[in-house]
């Protein structure tokens, strides 16, 4: 499972830190103790930054800076299209042997076929994928919040 | 030796089926081939189940949850595919309302005790009332009773009619507006009757009270969908249905399984822990306190692999006709009075009777010196013995392995018993 | 590969051992030999207890008590027996103070739920005082946590020194004339620290509190007397004692037994049932309600004959032998940290430690490519990790076929793993 | 387990019905329901009846007949040895081969033996006799009491 890419992505954290963002979450792998704070930052539609700080083993720590990679940049629509399709091979357990469409897709994120087969590190995998989502779906909701208190 | 029974339909091949079953080629009493009538107290485990016990324990042992290593997440898979199997045994909508539990017995306290310390509206208090019958099982009866001592609350129950079915003519006045549950059994272990569920539920329903249904006797025996019986919780036992010792199911409805409060605390069913407070994983694990019962777990899913092979239609075909047939060869014994239905006509394979005033103790034990196995005494079911004013019964009960011939066996040995007290 | 180990002295036979532990000979991830050091999550079982439990199901298996048959007369007197093996290795009084349970959780439940719904002088209410440690498992500490809710009770505890022991400097403040009950571990299973059992219940005796002993650590790995302990409960489970999973025991004072309300009701533990109420079998029976887990039992009885046959003291001293090398050994590994006492000394063979800041899920992973088997986590021990700021450990727990070649293959694993990740 | 003898005194019941006595006492075997009340009458130190009426299996039926048979006439002191050795022989599960002696203290009671292999069965012979424990208890606690009185 632990390709070197994801080795890589561990010692060499893409995005790493705190910066400005309209939505922050925490959250907690409560059984092994993993832990990321995560913020998003959006542009319109598109994703300006995801920063992040955590502690935890490298499968999460790894995930996230491949998360950060993946979808800094990308409209929304789009990411969560690749969300879907890390989820599908996270929940494979091991029985999806990625394609070049999911390939191109996933990028650096392939390299997690193998953890999908550990059920107990599936979790690691998904947390800042979770964390995302969450703040994603506060972000927007306080955009709405904040466009109706603008327009208000 | 009589033969009548040629021309019975709807039997299983149990010349195969027995195969199955080391137990059943033994011999006691020196050379008595064995024949086992003992069903609804505890049935016997096929070799295929016997095989999977022996094999998790000499290759995938380890605790479940949590583990990192080989060891530890083969068991893990093999124990929540075990709760996949049984899921779908009883056609559960969802895997995570099926709680693993010791036997039925903790199950209906675990549905007790939630019940006891649930905030509104489940909360069982002194200005509530709770519904049984007079044929539950002890372990339906006594965790109410407790329940009842414990919160004040009212418990209440259907009676029965002479003939051994529930007596529902009060339905209206027994479940009431202050009802919060209603617990009974679907097939009766002493009685054998199977009873009517959707009159019950409506009722209830109509109330807003919960329902809990012991399938102890039925899912061994019959197709159970937890979803057609409308019930909130269904709770039976392993060892009744080719499966282990140790180990018995709760299914709960999700919503309510959220809702309502843990009863065990331990490891497992936790989400964080620090001294002064506590959270609570989702269920199943929610109500799952400490190492389960794993090879047990992993055992009921063979069973229920096993149960599949056959078919639950068929079995449940089989078990009619054999109880049919026994039904009729008992009734030709003089003096020998049947203490329930006396019919196949919804009716589980487990057939009580007296025999004139031999006592059953008497009974037993003489067909037990002819390598019969049959149960004798209250069944836990007292209150049963009590309203038909006897001390207790001989229970005959028959499984997917029991053969016309075993009845016939049956109805030689009590003819045997009575020449003997004669 | 190092071999430091020569000279060990106070070891078993441990090649003539591994050979009645299947599981042992299992090679994973392609042909790497099984290292398991996941002992103190669950232990592996001999041949000779696996033999027992098939033999159970293709020979006796019945359901127990009441019966007349011979089959179940003869799973009674398995099941019943086994009580008196248990009783016998804990040197407890009586054999009627031994309760079945499906594991050390529900022992300890028991325990708390009795203590909630007895009478005086035994009832926890919200007048009093519940006291337990900082270094419980997570099965000693939930219980509590839902009485203390429940009743209202306070709940209190010792806290933890900076070297893995328990600070009892403020032992007089802590159990006070309020506490009911003191609830410990006697052999932590996430430090290790065996604890002082004496002063505890000096102090608990002086203010007529009751004392429950959490021994899941320690009935496997040494000689557990009871009387000895002069607790009034003392709790362990099956599956870490060579013994089968779903199995546990609650030892508990006769006195109190007798004293003492029931928990779960149901079969086997009333002694007359009417709609209206009921009475109770005396212990053990009162407090097993239902079927119990008679293969588990019976295969707990035959470990207890199995760790006999070896000698708790012997297995004793060969894991103390054991434990002084791997800590030595351990110690030796650069970046690891000992969560615990730093000694062999007063402690059991569960070595907990980090290693620099490779999460320890990364660290049992990449043992696990090697065929090591070790724990990650918070070992159901949560306080711990907070306690020690740390989110969690690995941890290596060893056991009677536990030898010093797998801790060399352990402390050599330790080094791919800091490579790995360096 | 069915001795001849068992079984003559199941049909054929030693001194059943209740007569006047100094005790009475009603025992139930929960487990299967067997039933007794049974009342000692003494003379002195002397037994001069044991009467009862009762239903239950064969076996507390014959056990209460022999006991009958057994102790009405006989010492205290005598009927407490006869007992103790009965309850010997009914808990050695059917280990105990009876001795002349013992059969000369049992008589009819020796065909038990075969019962103590039954530990199920076991409590049903038993029955009468801890009946019988019982009842004694309170006629000589009474008698002690009645001569406490007499003598006040
Ligand atoms: C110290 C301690 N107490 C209690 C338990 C709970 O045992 P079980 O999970 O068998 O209930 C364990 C093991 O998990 C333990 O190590
Ligand atoms: C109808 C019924 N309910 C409940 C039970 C209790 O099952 P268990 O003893 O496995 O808890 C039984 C069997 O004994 C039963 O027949």
């Amino acid at each position: 499972m632990y390709q070197d890419v994801i080795l890589d992505h561990y010692k060499h954290p893409h995005g790493r830190g705190l910066r400005d963002g309209d939505a922050e979450v925490h959250h907690v792998n409560p059984t092994c103790g993993d832990e990321i704070t995560l913020r998003v930052k959006y542009d319109g539609s598109r994703i300006a930054d995801v920063s992040y700080e955590g502690q935890g083993c490298s499968i999460s720590q790894a995930s996230a800076s491949v998360l950060n990679e993946l979808l800094v940049g990308k409209e929304l629509d789009e990411a969560r299209r690749i969300q879907d399709v890390f989820l599908e091979l996270m929940q494979s357990k091991g029985k999806i042997e990625p394609d070049d469409a999911m390939e191109e897709t996933l990028e650096d994120a392939v390299a997690f076929a193998g953890v999908s087969k550990y059920p107990a590190r599936v979790k690691c995998a998904l947390l800042s994928w979770m964390a995302w989502k969450d703040a994603t779906a506060q972000a927007l909701g306080e955009d709405r919040d904040n466009a109706v208190r603008k327009t208000a | 030796m009589t033969v009548a029974h040629q021309g019975l339909t709807g039997l299983l091949d149990t010349e195969a089926i027995r195969k199955d079953f080391p137990i059943l080629d033994r011999e006691i009493h020196d050379g008595k081939k064995l024949v086992y009538l003992d069903n609804a107290a505890t049935s016997q485990s096929p070799r295929q189940v016997l095989d999977v016990l022996t094999e998790y324990y000499e290759k995938h042992n380890a605790n479940v949850h949590r583990g990192v290593h080989v060891l530890a997440e083969e068991a893990t898979a093999l124990y929540e595919g075990a709760r996949d199997k049984v899921a779908e045994f009883i056609n559960a909508p969802s895997r995570d309302e099926v709680i693993f539990t010791k036997n039925a017995s903790e199950s209906l306290n675990l549905v007790a005790n939630m019940l006891g310390w649930a905030d509104e509206p489940y909360r069982v208090d002194h200005e509530t009332e709770i519904v049984i019958t007079e044929m539950e099982h002890h372990s339906n009866i006594v965790p109410w009773q407790l329940l009842s001592q414990r919160t004040g609350a009212k418990l209440k129950w259907f009676g029965l009619t002479d003939d051994g079915r529930l007596d529902l003519s009060n339905l209206n006045e027994v479940i009431t507006e202050k009802t919060k549950i209603v617990s009974f059994v679907l097939v009766s272990n002493i009685l054998g009757t199977h009873n009517p569920v959707e009159a019950i539920v409506r009722r209830a329903q109509e109330v807003g009270a919960l329902v809990c249904i012991d399938a102890s006797q039925a899912a061994p025996h019959m197709p159970l969908d937890v979803q057609a019986l409308q019930a909130d919780f269904v709770a039976f036992t392993g060892h009744k249905m080719c499966g282990p010792t140790g180990i018995g199911v709760l299914w709960g409805r999700q919503e309510l399984l959220e809702d309502l409060p843990p009863f065990l605390g331990g490891g497992e069913m936790i989400e964080t822990v620090s001294m002064n407070s506590s959270t609570y994983a989702p269920a199943p694990h929610k109500f799952e306190a400490g190492t389960p019962p794993i090879a047990g777990a992993i055992g009921l899913g063979a069973a229920v692999d096993y149960l599949n092979s056959i078919g639950m239609e068929k079995i449940a075909r089989h078990e009619h006709a054999l109880t049919e047939y026994a039904v009729q060869r008992l009734l030709e014994v003089p003096d020998l009075k049947i203490i329930g239905p006396v019919t196949a006509e919804d009716r589980g394979a487990a057939i009580s009777f007296t025999l004139g005033d031999i006592h059953p103790h008497d009974v037993g034990q003489v067909l037990d010196e002819q390598g019969i196995a049959v149960r004798v005494g209250h069944h836990c079911a007292r209150p049963v013995c009590l309203r038909y004013g006897i001390p207790a019964t001989t229970r005959a009960s028959f499984y997917l392995y029991s053969t016309p011939a075993e009845v016939d066996a049956l109805v030689d040995g009590l003819e045997h018993v009575r020449n003997f007290f004669g």
